[in-house]
C-alpha cells in the first residue's frame, strides 16, 4: 500500500471550542491507483488532501490518526524530512492554476527549483528536464514557454505547468486538488486525459480531489465519498456508480446529468445543505436531509463498515 | 478600541487645560513669569533660579506636585498647563488640517476622475506640481509669507496669528497624497460595469456620482482621515518647531518642543513631554487608522506617506 | 646702578620676545552657527567680520587695539599720525606711511588710497549714502557709482600725502575711516563686491579661502611688518580658522571640550550659563557692550501713536526680567534711555521706574495702569515682531506677556532673524512695536540719537527705515543739528548738548528701551591674553593659544 | 519604448520645474521684509545707495526678465550668486552639499532596510504571537515619533547626558566630518544621524511589510512553494518577500528621492549636517532666493526622477507591469 490513511481526524481550536473538520477518515491508495475524493465544498475533503501534504499551517489545527506513507507515518516526520517527501516522493497540483503560481518567475524557473530542491542536478540540466516535462505535458514550444512568466499564458497551460512542476521529480503520489475546477470545459477534458496518460507514464498514483461526480466517473478506479468532515462510503468506481449504498451518494448519483449534459450541481439536487462544522448534529451529519432516516441516526454517527466496499448508514443495504 | 479611548482621554484632558490651570496649577500659562517664587516642602523656590555667579537662569524643574508638575518653561510659566493648552491647538489643526485636506481631495479627485478628459489632466498637473513640491519646502514658505503678513482674499481677511493659517497650509501640502488615490478610484469607478449600465439606462450623471461614486469616496476619506490626521500631528509639530506655525503666546506641541530646545541639556522635560504627547496621540490615531480600515475596507491598501 | 638697569631691561625685553615667540603659533579656531555675507571690507557690515577685518586690513587711521575705554581712541595706522582738522573741519591732510606692502606683494601707494575711497561708491558701501558721500564729489558718485571719481575729494600728492576735502564738517569722519570700510585695498580691485573672493590686505593676517557654507580662514601675511603696535600688532596664533554649522548648545560643548576656542554667535544658550560660570570660570569673560536692546514703538500708528500708551509700556516694563531672560543680573544693566553708558554725553537718566532718578529699580505697576486709562487704547490688538535668534524669542514672549497685561491683546511674531530687521524697518508692514538690538558704529552720541531717531532717517515704504519708531520731530532734529555742529569746535559742549538730547528722546517714550547687554565670550580653556576692545571685541590679534 | 517614456517623463518634469520655479519666485515677491537690496545693501544704507544696489543686480527689472535672468543664470551659465552672501556660487554650494546628504540618506537607508525587513520577516513569520505584536507596536511608535523631536532627544543623551559613559563617549561633537577625510569619524559622526533618520522609516517599512507578507503568505503561490518542498525560510524569502518587495522598493524609490532630495531638513538641521536639507533651510531662513530656487528645483528633480526610476523599477521587478505597458 503506498497511501494509508488510518482514523484522520483534522480539528481546529477556536474560541467558541474544538471545532472538528475532519473526523475519523480512513482509506488506502495503491501504486499507481487513482483515487477519487469525492464531497462539497466545506466537506473536509481538501484538509485530508492537505494533511497528507501536511501543508496545515494553522497553528491552531490538531491533526490526529495516522497518514502511512510506504509504511511510514509522515506525521510524525521531522520537519526536513518531510520537505523531503514534499514535492520529491508525492507532490501536489491545485483548484486555481491562476494564483498558484508566483507572478515574477519565469514557470521554467519555478520548476528549476523544485527540481533542484529534490536532486542534485545542476541548473542546466534541471532546465532541460523541466523543458522536457514541458514538453510532455503537450506544451508545443517547450524551450520559448519556460521563459515566460506565469501571467503569460492561459489557464489550461499553467495547470499544465503545474503538473509539471508535480511531476518534476517523479512523485510515487500525486494530490490533484480539484484541477480541472478552474478551466473551460475543453481544457478541462484534456487536462484530465492528460492525468491519465501520465499515471500511465510515470506510475504514480493519484489521490483526485473533485465534486464532479462526472470527473470520478472518468478518471478514478476507486471513490471515497465526503461527507461534513466523514467519508460516508467508498469503494471501486464501477460499484458505486452502479450501486450506491449510501443515500448521499444515490443522491448524488441521481443528479448527475446524462452524458454530455448541461452541467449542473449535483449537490443542489439534494434538499437541504450541509451543516457547518460547529453545527453538526450529534449523529449522522446527513440525517437532517435524508430521506432514510431512522431514530438512531440521531443518536449516533454510523461507523463505516465493511471490507472492500464501505458504507456509513444503518440501513446501507436498504438504499437502491 | 483601546486607540480610540486613549484619544478620549487625551482630547478630555486637552479641554479641560483651563480647569486644570485655574485649579490644579493655578497659574496663567500666558502670562511671563519670572519673579514668581513657589513653596516647596516648607520653602519657598524661585521659579527662575539665578545662578550664584550672577549668569545664567535655570527655570524650575519638574516638582512633580501640582504646581509646576513638569516645572517651567524659559519664561517661568507652568509647563504642564501649556502642554494641556497647546494639545489643544495642536488637535485642532490636525483635525481642521485634515478636513480641508479630505475635502479638497475628495472634490479634486472626483472632479478629475469623473469628468475625465481636459479637466483631468490639468488637475493632475496641479497634483504632479504640488507632489513633486517637497512638503516642507511648500509649507515653509507659504508660512514665510502668510505667518508675517496674513491673508486676503476679497472680502477674506485672515490675521497673521490665525490657527487658520496652519490650518490651511497642512490641510493643503497633503492633498495629491489623498486626491491621487481617490482619482484613481473614482476613475475605475466610473469605468467600471455598473457605471456604465447605469449610463447606458440613462441615469443622469449627478444621480450616479451621488449614488455610486459618492459613497465609495466617502469610504475612502473615512479611512484616510485618521491617518491623515496622525500625518497633520507631525507636520504642525514641525512647522512650530521651525516657528513657522502657531504663535506665540499660543501654544501647540511643537512649540512647546522648540521652547524647550533651548533648556534641552538642563531641563529636558520641557521638551520631552510634549513629544510624547504627540507620539501617544499619533499612536492612537494610526491604530485607529487602522482599526477603520479593517472596519471599512480591509483588502485596500492604503499607505500615507511621509 | 644705570648699566644692572638698562641690562635689566634688556633682559626683560629678551624675555618678553620670548614669551612671545613661546605663544606665537597655533591655531585659533572660532565657530558660529552660519556666515555673514560677502568678505568684502567695504561691503559687509557685521560685527563678526569686522572682527576679523580688523587684523586683515587696514585704513589711514584705526581704534587702538587695547583693551578699556582706550580702544575707542583714533591711532594712525597707515597714516603716519592722526591729522588734525584744517579748513574748519572740512579738510584733511595724511601722511601715508612707506614700505608698507599689500599680502600680494605690491607696495601700498597713495593711489590705491584714492581707489579705495572711490570704490566704496562703485561697491555701494551701506553707507555710501550716509557717511562717504560728505567727501566732495560723493554725491556724485552716488547718482553714478560705476564711473565714481573724487579729483577733489581725495588727492593724492606727489610726496605721499593724502588730503580729503569734506562737503562740511564732520566731527566723525576719522571715526568712520577707521572702521573696515575704510580699509586701503590695492588699486586694482575689481569695482564691484567681491564676495567671497579675498581682497589682499596690508594686516598680520589675509584672508585665504572663505565657503560661507563651511569656513573663513585666515593666515599670516608674508609681507607683513610691525610699523604700528597699536593700531596693527604683530599677532601671536598663525591662523584663525571660523567654521560655520554649530549652534549654540553645541558649541558650548565643543568649546567645553577644546574643540573649538570662541563662539562667535552673539548670545550663548542661556540655560548653559550656570553650568559654564560654575565649572569653567576662569574660561568666562563679561564686558559691557556699547548697545542697547530695546523696543521700538511706532508713534505713527496705534495704539503707540497715543504718548500714554507708550509710557504705560515704559513704566510696565521689568527690566530686570529682561536682563533676566538675557541669562542673569550680570550680563546686562536695565536702562531707561537711548545712549548706553560709557558713550561721550552719557548722563544717567531714568524716569520709568517707581522712583525716578539716575537708576531703573522697580516698574511702577500704578502709574502704567492710569497711563494706560488715560490712553484709552485697552482692548487693541498689538503684534510683537521678534527674530528667532538667541534670547529674542523670549524677549518678544515677554514684552507680548506685559502688553496683555496692561490691557492689550497682544502676540508675539517671530520672523527669520534674517529678515525682522529689514521687516519692522518698512513702513509698510505696519510694525506697532518690536525687540530689536543697536550696537555702536563708533562712540559717537549720534550714532544713536541721529541715526535712529531723526525725521532724515525715515524712508516710507523701504526695508532700510533705521528710524524703526518713526520719531520724528523737527525742534528735537534741529538740536542734533546743532551738537554735531559744536562736536568740531567744542566737544564739551557738544557732550552736554548730547545729554540734553538723549533726555528728550528718552522723555518722548518712542522706545521702550530694555537693558544694555554685556558681552559674554566663553573661551576654550587654552586661549590666552584675552584682550577685548570696546569697538570690536576681542582682538584676535592679541590672543595666544599655546 | 522606454525611451517614448522616458521622453515624455522628461516633458513632464521641465513642465514641473517650470511650474515649480514660478511659484516660487511670486512666493518670495510676495514676502514682506525680503527686498533683496535691502540686504545687499546692508544696515542703515540710503535711498541712494539701495537705488544703486537694485540697479546693479538688476532688480529693477520687470519680474518676468528677472526670472528669465535668473533661469539663464542657474541653467545655461550656472553662475548663479547667492543675494545674501554676495559673490558665493549656488551650485557649487549645491553640489557641495549634495555628498553629506547622500551619506545621511544612504546610510539611514541601509539600516531601516535591514531592519525592516529583519522586523517585517520576523513579525510576519510569528504573525499573532506576543513578538510580533510588541515588534509591530514599537514600529508603531516609530512612525509617530517627531523626527526632528527624536534627534534632540538623541543629542540630549550621546551628547549630554550619558556621554561620559562607555555606551556614548565614542560619539563625536555633532557636525559632518567627510568620507575622504577621515572615514572612522565619518561612520562615528553619522551613526546616531543614520538611526534616528532610519527609525521613522523602519517603524514605516516593517509594517507594510509585514501586512504584505502576511497578505501574501495566504496566497496559493505560498502553498505551491511548500508543496514543492520548500523550506519556511525559502518559501518566506524567496516567495513571499519577493513579492511584497515590489511595494517596498516604489516606496523606497519615492521616500529615498524625497530624503536625498532636501526631505531630510528636519535632521539635518538637528544634527547639523550641512546637507541639501540644512542649505533649503538656511535659505528659506535667508529669504535667499536664488538658493531657494536652487534647492527647490534640485530637490523637485530627485523628486520627479525618483517617481520615474520606480516607474522603471517597476517594469524590472513586476514581470506583470511589463505586458501592461
Amino acid at each position: 500500500m503506498l497511501l494509508d490513511v488510518q482514523n484522520l481526524s483534522i480539528s481546529f481550536r477556536t474560541p467558541r471550542g474544538l471545532l472538528p473538520v475532519v473526523e475519523d477518515v480512513s482509506f488506502q491508495l495503491a501504486e499507481s491507483e487513482i483515487l477519487a475524493i469525492v464531497g462539497e465544498s466545506g466537506s473536509g475533503k481538501s484538509l485530508t488532501a492537505l494533511s497528507i501534504m501536511r501543508l496545515i499551517t494553522d497553528p491552531n489545527a490538531i491533526i490526529t490518526g495516522k497518514i502511512l506513507f510506504k509504511g511510514e507515518d509522515i506525521l510524525t516526520l521531522k520537519e526536513p524530512a518531510m520537505r523531503r517527501l514534499r514535492g520529491g516522493a508525492m507532490a501536489m497540483i491545485f483548484q486555481d492554476p491562476m494564483t498558484a503560481l508566483t507572478p515574477v518567475y519565469t514557470i521554467g524557473a519555478q520548476i528549476v527549483e523544485q527540481i533542484r530542491i529534490h536532486t542534485k542536478l545542476p541548473t542546466w540540466q534541471a532546465r532541460l528536464r523541466a523543458e522536457s516535462l514541458l514538453a510532455a505535458m503537450g506544451i508545443a514550444d517547450a524551450q520559448q514557454i519556460s521563459r515566460r512568466f506565469p501571467h503569460q499564458l492561459s489557464g489550461g497551460m499553467r495547470q499544465r505547468v503545474m503538473i509539471a512542476m508535480a511531476l518534476s521529480c517523479s512523485p510515487a503520489l500525486l494530490i490533484a486538488d480539484e484541477p480541472t475546477t478552474a478551466l473551460d470545459v475543453t481544457v478541462q477534458a484534456q487536462i484530465l486525459e492528460l492525468l491519465l496518460k501520465l499515471r500511465k507514464e510515470f506510475n504514480s498514483s493519484i489521490l483526485l480531489i473533485t465534486h464532479d461526480m462526472g470527473i470520478v466517473a472518468q478518471t478514478a478506479d476507486r471513490v471515497a465519498v465526503m461527507y461534513a468532515g466523514r467519508i460516508a462510503e467508498s469503494g471501486a468506481t464501477g460499484d458505486i456508480f452502479a450501486h450506491p449504498m449510501h443515500p448521499y451518494t444515490a443522491g448524488l448519483l441521481a443528479a448527475i446529468p446524462q452524458l454530455h449534459g448541461p452541467r449542473i450541481n449535483a449537490f443542489s439536487a439534494i434538499p437541504g445543505a450541509p451543516p457547518a462544522p460547529h453545527e453538526k448534529p450529534a449523529g449522522c451529519a446527513f440525517a437532517p436531509r435524508c430521506a432514510y432516516r431512522i431514530a438512531v441516526c440521531a443518536e449516533r454517527p454510523p461507523l463505516l463498515h465493511g471490507p472492500f466496499r464501505q458504507v456509513a448508514c444503518f440501513r446501507a443495504g436498504e438504499v437502491a | 478600541m483601546l486607540a480610540f479611548a486613549i484619544l478620549i482621554v487625551i482630547i478630555a484632558a486637552c479641554l479641560a487645560a483651563p480647569w486644570y490651570a485655574q485649579n490644579i496649577s493655578q497659574s496663567d500659562p500666558f502670562a511671563s513669569n519670572l519673579d514668581g517664587s513657589i513653596t516647596l516642602a516648607g520653602q519657598p523656590v524661585d521659579i527662575m533660579q539665578s545662578a550664584d555667579t550672577g549668569f545664567g537662569v535655570t527655570p524650575i524643574g519638574p516638582t512633580w506636585t501640582q504646581k509646576y508638575f513638569l516645572g517651567a518653561d524659559d519664561q517661568g510659566r507652568d509647563v504642564a498647563a501649556r502642554i494641556l493648552f497647546g494639545g489643544r491647538n495642536s488637535l485642532l489643526i490636525a483635525a481642521g488640517a485634515t478636513l480641508i485636506c479630505l475635502t479638497l481631495a475628495g472634490l479634486i479627485g472626483i472632479v478629475a476622475g469623473f469628468s475625465g478628459g481636459f479637466v483631468d489632466s490639468i488637475l493632475a498637473r496641479i497634483l504632479d506640481i504640488l507632489w513633486a513640491f517637497p512638503v516642507y519646502l511648500l509649507a515653509i514658505s507659504l508660512s514665510a509669507v502668510l505667518i508675517s503678513r496674513g491673508l486676503k482674499l476679497g472680502p477674506v481677511t485672515i490675521d497673521s496669528d490665525s490657527l487658520l493659517i496652519p490650518i490651511a497650509i497642512i490641510g493643503i501640502v497633503y492633498v495629491p497624497y489623498v486626491a491621487r488615490p481617490i482619482r484613481g478610484q473614482v476613475l475605475s469607478l466610473a469605468r467600471s460595469d455598473f457605471v456604465l449600465a447605469a449610463v447606458c439606462l440613462g441615469v443622469p450623471r449627478a444621480r450616479i456620482l451621488w449614488k455610486d461614486i459618492l459613497p465609495n469616496v466617502i469610504t475612502t476619506l473615512i479611512v484616510f482621515a485618521p491617518l491623515m490626521m496622525a500625518l497633520n500631528m507631525l507636520t504642525e509639530a514641525a512647522l512650530s518647531f521651525l516657528s513657522i506655525g502657531v504663535q506665540p503666546p499660543a501654544a501647540s506641541w511643537g512649540t512647546i518642543i522648540l521652547d524647550g530646545e533651548g533648556l534641552l541639556y538642563t531641563r529636558p522635560a520641557v521638551a520631552i513631554a510634549p513629544g510624547l504627547a504627540i507620539m501617544l496621540t499619533v499612536v492612537a490615531l494610526n491604530f485607529l487608522g487602522d482599526g477603520v480600515r479593517e472596519a471599512f475596507d480591509p483588502r485596500a491598501k492604503i499607505r500615507v506617506q511621509k | 646702578m644705570k648699566t644692572i638697569w638698562l641690562i635689566a631691561a634688556a633682559l626683560l625685553a629678551v624675555m618678553q620676545a620670548a614669551h612671545a615667540q613661546n605663544h606665537r603659533g597655533g591655531t585659533l579656531k572660532l565657530v558660529a552657527a552660519s556666515s555673514d555675507g560677502s568678505i568684502d571690507p567695504q561691503v559687509n557690515y557685521t560685527d563678526q567680520y569686522w572682527q576679523l577685518f580688523i587684523v586683515a586690513y587696514d585704513g589711514l587711521v584705526a581704534f587702538r587695539k587695547s583693551a578699556g575705554s582706550s580702544s575707542n581712541d583714533i591711532v594712525p595706522d597707515l597714516a603716519t599720525s592722526v591729522p588734525a582738522p584744517q579748513d574748519g573741519g572740512k579738510t584733511y591732510v595724511f601722511k601715508l606711511r612707506q614700505n608698507i606692502k599689500f599680502s600680494n606683494g605690491q607696495p601700498v601707494t597713495p593711489a590705491d588710497v584714492v581707489a579705495s575711497f572711490e570704490r566704496l561708491f562703485k561697491v555701494n558701501n551701506p553707507n555710501a549714502g550716509s557717511w562717504y558721500n560728505n567727501i566732495v564729489g560723493g554725491d556724485k558718485c552716488l547718482t553714478a557709482p560705476a564711473t565714481c571719481t573724487l579729483p577733489d575729494g581725495v588727492v593724492a600728492g606727489d610726496d605721499g600725502t593724502i588730503t580729503i576735502h569734506l562737503v562740511k564738517p564732520n566731527p566723525e569722519f576719522l571715526y568712520q575711516i577707521a572702521l573696515p570700510f575704510g580699509a586701503i585695498l590695492p588699486a586694482a580691485t575689481p569695482p564691484h563686491d567681491m564676495g567671497t573672493i579675498p581682497i589682499p590686505g596690508t594686516g598680520p593676517y589675509a584672508i585665504t579661502s572663505y565657503d560661507p557654507q563651511k569656513a573663513f580662514i585666515l593666515q599670516r601675511n608674508p609681507y607683513f611688518k610691525v610699523f604700528s603696535p597699536e593700531a596693527q600688532p604683530d599677532g601671536y596664533v598663525n591662523e584663525i580658522d571660523f567654521e560655520f554649522g554649530v549652534t549654540g548648545e553645541n558649541a558650548v560643548t565643543a568649546i567645553e571640550n577644546g574643540q573649538y576656542d570662541l563662539d562667535m554667535d552673539p548670545s550663548l544658550p542661556a540655560d548653559r550659563l550656570a553650568e559654564m560660570s560654575t565649572r569653567f570660570p576662569r574660561q568666562i569673560y563679561i564686558n559691557p557692550l556699547l548697545a542697547d536692546y530695546y523696543a521700538p514703538m511706532n508713534v505713527n500708528i496705534p495704539p503707540f501713536s497715543n504718548l500714554n500708551a507708550r509710557l504705560a509700556v515704559n513704566y510696565a516694563l521689568n527690566r530686570r526680567d529682561t536682563v533676566q531672560i538675557y541669562g542673569g543680573k550680570n550680563l546686562g544693566v536695565p536702562a531707561c534711555q537711548i545712549l548706553p553708558p560709557g558713550f561721550p554725553g552719557y548722563q544717567p537718566y531714568c524716569p520709568y521706574t517707581k522712583n525716578p532718578g539716575p537708576k531703573w529699580t522697580a516698574p511702577d505697576l500704578a502709574k502704567a495702569q492710569s497711563y494706560m486709562q488715560k490712553s484709552g487704547m485697552a482692548g487693541q490688538k498689538v503684534t510683537v515682531i521678534t527674530d528667532d535668534e538667541g534670547v529674542d524669542p523670549a524677549l518678544g514672549t515677554y514684552l507680548g506677556s506685559v502688553l496683555n497685561q496692561l490691557g492689550f491683546v497682544a502676540t508675539t511674531h517671530v520672523l527669520s532673524a534674517n529678515i525682522q530687521f529689514n521687516y519692522i524697518q518698512n513702513t509698510n508692514n505696519k510694525v506697532q512695536i518690536s525687540i530689536t538690538l543697536w550696537y555702536d558704529d563708533y562712540p559717537a552720541p549720534s550714532d544713536f540719537l541721529n541715526v535712529l531717531l531723526t525725521c532724515g532717517q525715515i524712508h516710507p515704504g523701504s526695508d532700510n527705515s533705521v528710524n524703526i519708531a518713526g520719531y520724528c520731530n523737527k525742534q528735537y532734529d534741529a538740536k542734533v543739528q546743532a551738537a554735531l555742529r559744536d562736536a568740531i569746535t567744542d566737544p564739551a559742549k557738544a557732550n552736554t548738548e548730547w545729554a540734553a538730547i538723549d533726555k528728550q528722546a528718552t522723555d518722548a517714550a518712542a522706545w521702550a528701551t530694555l537693558f544694555n547687554p554685556k558681552q559674554l565670550d566663553f573661551v576654550s580653556a587654552r586661549l590666552g591674553n584675552y584682550t577685548f576692545s570696546e569697538q570690536f571685541h576681542l582682538l584676535f590679534d592679541k590672543v595666544w593659544v599655546q | 519604448m522606454i525611451f517614448l517614456v522616458l521622453l515624455r517623463r522628461l516633458a513632464e518634469m521641465v513642465f514641473v520645474l517650470f511650474s515649480i520655479s514660478v511659484l516660487v519666485f511670486l512666493i518670495f515677491f510676495a514676502t514682506p521684509g525680503a527686498d533683496p537690496a535691502a540686504r545687499i545693501a546692508g544696515r542703515g544704507a540710503s535711498p541712494a545707495t539701495l537705488a544703486a544696489v537694485r540697479h546693479a543686480f538688476g532688480l529693477d527689472q520687470p519680474l518676468p526678465v528677472q526670472y528669465g535672468l535668473m533661469m539663464k543664470h542657474l541653467f545655461i551659465t550656472q553662475d548663479l550668486t547667492s543675494f545674501v552672501n554676495p559673490g558665493q556660487l549656488v551650485i557649487p554650494a549645491v553640489l557641495q552639499a549634495v555628498p553629506v546628504t547622500l551619506s545621511l540618506v544612504f546610510g539611514a537607508a541601509v539600516i531601516w532596510l535591514i531592519f525592516a525587513v529583519a522586523i517585517g520577516v520576523t513579525a510576519a513569520a510569528l504573525r499573532g504571537s506576543v513578538i510580533d505584536r510588541s515588534l509591530m507596536f514599537l514600529a508603531m511608535a516609530g512612525v509617530s515619533m517627531p523626527v526632528f523631536w527624536l534627534g534632540e532627544v538623541a543629542n540630549l543623551i550621546t551628547q549630554a547626558r550619558f556621554h561620559n559613559t562607555v555606551l556614548f563617549s565614542w560619539v563625536p561633537a555633532l557636525g559632518y566630518v567627510p568620507l575622504t577625510q577621515n572615514p572612522l569619524l565619518w561612520f562615528k559622526s553619522l551613526v546616531i544621524p543614520w538611526t534616528v533618520l532610519a527609525v521613522t522609516y523602519i517603524g514605516l517599512y516593517s509594517r507594510v511589510l509585514r501586512a504584505n507578507l502576511v497578505e501574501a503568505l495566504t496566497e496559493d503561490y505560498i502553498r505551491t512553494a511548500r508543496a514543492k518542498g520548500l523550506s519556511e525560510r525559502q518559501v518566506i524569502f524567496r516567495h513571499a518577500l519577493r513579492m511584497s518587495l515590489i511595494t517596498l522598493v516604489s516606496m523606497f524609490g519615492l521616500d529615498f528621492g524625497a530624503l536625498v532630495g532636501g526631505g531630510a531638513l528636519l535632521i539635518e538641521v538637528v544634527c547639523a549636517l550641512p546637507g541639501v536639507g540644512m542649505l533649503t533651510y538656511q535659505a528659506l531662513q535667508n529669504l535667499d532666493l536664488p538658493f531657494i530656487m536652487a534647492t527647490v528645483m534640485y530637490g523637485a528633480i530627485f523628486i520627479v526622477a525618483a517617481n520615474t526610476v520606480v516607474d522603471m523599477l517597476y517594469l524590472l521587478i513586476d514581470p506583470r507591469a511589463r505586458g501592461a505597458r
